[in-house]
């Protein structure tokens, strides 16, 4: 039994793929995986992935994506839970290398969300709330994110520009990055003037579906020594719940999920959230980022768009986020996203991020969640070598 | 949700009928089978049927099932016992915070083409 | 780290349940499991489910069970791939109980199928097969089924009394089962007079869409032995995977899968397969069934079914399946089948099979795939104390 | 199956495009990235259009989209090089082990009441 390590990753761009199918995106990214970083010996692989069932398409992903590979003589799961498939598929992928059970596993996530009418996948991507108040009155994940804006603006005395502040920055970190769906600069009048998807929030505000597919090899510290593979250790993790229905929680603006996941990761990696050089959260909506933000107890609650205002959080400020533009520039694809967060904070910790590099960083963490912060997971990485 | 589960929900979304724990007094809706706070048991709960928006917004990205017409608004509840739910507004120009507003049994959406026609409550403002 | 051991369990009977819904039937299984064997401090739950998102019903269902429980302080996942679901849940918990991360986990499943429509179930459950090929064409899982018994029953001059002995079998011992959904005995007669589904299989050669919820608790030895628990040992386990076209394979009706998770399975344990005492496998049909106990390789190709009839696999024979009727009999709830297995064994173990124990049993196989031994899993079990 | 899926998929449906291994010859039908014996390239291949049945069963329990007309039958089909594959029969009133068939385009399916028409390979009876 040893530490778990990251030692390569293979991701495609994220866009809309129109003439290709889950099978060769998966293929594209576990090539250059398995290619690039000479990963051979594989025992296990966990796909993540969520809506390939919902849409009549494929169930039992990773069975197939296992087939497409060759790979035959390893163990296959499959994990469904929204943006969080990959968070789940990555946790449960870690305890297999610390079970000292698999050597060397490939873990991530795909997702062909550009396959489906729009009102389809604003649905699908719904159905991670309870289904019995959400999807039965019409209810939208995004519209759910605008409701507890309201109340969180107001709460906190905050405007339209303040909640503005974040997308600008996820739109600025992705101008840069080679692999992410939108890389387009905004600014505060564009967002204004962009159509509303559910007030406050408009197109601007929340995450487009995208495809995708990206993938981690981990493996124990000492099969990656012996291999002569450089590595990122994984130093801690933790995840927790709480009630599905906003409504019943103490707060809706207050993610407790993710404070309580964030302790737990902390505590077992040995660390404190100021020695975080940089963080990757998931967040489809600008409101939620602001939330996990507040939640992760940087600042005071209420205080996050300002603190991304005054720089706290870009590439060259304290604690850069999202540095290849998050959910909402580098594109959601929601089974992969995770993974996504994954693969740019290992590029990061290897100085591979190109011109979105954060310098002088050596610890990172990587945020995930199920719907709005039912389930959160939480992951501290860094001691690269 | 599927046919069968909607039948299955309907008593309690019709009447509008929550849970309430017998230890802590955790009122919740929809109703739960054991009390998320203390584990206790849960009895039915009848939740009154007028309260007032407390937060709204429409929704424009429309879903499956709720895309045959336009946009339409949702609300934060406050019923008028405090307990607060989520609720899909009618007959309703333009909502505003603080509006009083009652339950009415209205069409919701249908299974198919010709599927089932499933009902539900939506809320209307209080006309005095 | 320490050896993991099963030291309860839950479920409901497998049924059509018109009038509970998928939380319900899952709070009757965990409230049993908890209740029974006083499982009160739960690190992580694990949850298997075919059919929900493909029923557009509810994404992420493992955060909304933990939620109908209370359980917010624990680790969530969500697993999907058919008939195998809870196996690969199941796997995944022992790996997080080896790793020491956990002590106490609960995992298991729940389906709900007989909420939709029959060709919307036939679908589904054909899903789990490569949809280029299978979905398209039109072509089901039982379909695949028949075709491959026409060829296996061509190869090893078999007939349809051959055919039958298997589902005869399953069907006689779920006539003493509490807690199986088919309690009727039937004949060679009854089943060749029966509707056909695909020649030549009839109804009584098939699983029938089942309702239900099985959960079990899995933890430490240590941790076990310290709350004074009585328990199962998990000996050993095994995963592999083969080309989802079976006509890609050397020969259809091999289930090499299995064959290969069997051999990772017993060398992790140290057992040979003359050492198991008593089998669950998982046979969503007849033929399947004898494909499966072939490759498990306690006799000769071709010649399981004469085995059953020699009263081989009997519950009083020499390694009696199938003990309270397997997917046949007890019923198949997909997501949850492999859960039921896993119960079913441990009631054994315990002497608490009712009418249905088996005497002197010291290790049983439980043996589950994905689709046609697509992916298999088998897990060796024992030593119960 | 999506719509997208399909039409993606549609060239090598049409057609009959397989797909073979540039090292070890292997043939596979539907098309693979990679060869599944020795991990090599794949490049197209044509397959045959006509060979013979080597099993056929009927569908009786229908699945969603083929569920609007009666029973089917569905057989393995030896193409002429070989090379095994499902395929769906038409224009047969009782199949039989041996006889020759051929590939033909037929409508398969639709995507709900007025959705998109799915055309595909189905196989009859070879007329000399
Ligand atoms: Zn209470
Ligand atoms: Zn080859």
């Amino acid at each position: 039994m040893g530490i778990p390590v990251i030692v390569g990753v293979g991701y495609t761009k994220v866009g809309e793929f129109w003439y290709k199918d889950i099978y060769q995106i998966s293929y594209e990214a576990l090539k250059m995986l398995m290619n690039d970083y000479g990963v051979a010996d594989v025992d296990a692989l966990y796909v993540g992935n969520a809506l390939s069932s919902y849409y009549d398409r494929q169930l039992a992903l990773a069975s197939h994506i296992a087939d497409t590979m060759g790979l035959y003589d390893i163990s296959v799961s499959t994990f469904s839970s929204g943006g969080a498939s990959s968070a789940q598929a990555i946790y449960n992928a870690i305890l297999g290398v610390i079970s000292g059970q698999f050597e060397s596993v490939i873990v991530g996530g795909v997702e062909k969300m550009s396959e489906e009418l729009p009102s389809k996948i604003v649905r699908g991507v719904s159905l991670v709330e309870k289904s019995f108040f959400i999807d039965y009155i019409g209810l939208t994940s995004f519209s759910l994110h605008a409701l507890v804006a309201k109340i969180y603006m107001d709460r906190f005395k905050l405007d339209r520009e303040d909640l503005s502040a974040l997308p600008i920055l996820e739109h600025e970190n992705s101008s840069r990055s080679k692999h992410s769906q939108f890389r387009n600069k905004i600014t505060y009048e564009m967002i204004i003037n962009a159509p509303l998807v559910s007030e406050p929030l408009t197109i601007f505000d929340v995450s487009a579906p995208g495809d995708g597919a990206a993938f981690i090899a981990i493996t124990s510290e000492e099969y990656a020594m012996e291999n002569g593979l450089d590595y990122v250790k994984i130093l801690g993790m933790g995840s927790a719940s709480q009630p599905a229905n906003p409504l019943e929680r103490p707060s809706p603006y207050i993610f407790e999920a993710t404070s309580r996941a964030l302790d737990k990761a902390l505590r077992q990696a040995g660390k404190t959230i100021e020695e975080i050089d940089l963080i990757e959260i998931y967040n489809p909506t600008s409101i939620s980022g602001l939330l996990i933000l507040d939640s992760l107890g940087l600042g005071r609650r209420g205080e996050s768009a300002k603190m991304i205002r005054d720089g706290f959080f870009s590439l060259d400020g304290r604690v850069p986020i999202n540095t290849f533009g998050g959910a909402k520039a580098r594109g959601d694809p929601k089974g992969a996203s995770t993974a996504y967060q994954f693969v740019e904070v290992f590029l990061q910790h290897m100085n591979m991020a190109g011109d979105n590099q954060v310098s002088d960083m050596k610890y990172s963490l990587i945020h995930s969640m199920v719907g709005f912060d039912i389930s959160s997971y939480i992951f501290i990485l860094g001691d690269a070598r | 949700m599927t046919e069968i589960s909607d039948w299955i929900y309907r008593i309690s979304r019709y009447r509008l009928l929550g849970s309430r724990c017998v230890k802590c007094g955790e009122v919740t809706y929809p109703p739960r089978l054991k009390c998320f706070k203390c584990g206790s048991e849960m009895i039915d709960y009848q939740l009154p049927r007028r309260g007032k928006i407390i937060h709204y917004t429409s929704v424009k990205n429309l879903p499956e099932r709720y895309n045959r017409f336009g946009a339409y608004y949702i609300a934060i509840i406050e019923l008028d016992d405090g307990t607060r739910i989520f609720g899909l507004l009618t007959d309703i120009e333009k909502p505003e915070v603080g509006i009083r507003v009652e339950a009415c049994l209205r069409k919701l959406y249908t299974y198919g083409e010709e599927g089932k026609i499933i009902y539900g409550l939506k809320f209307r403002p209080v006309i005095d």
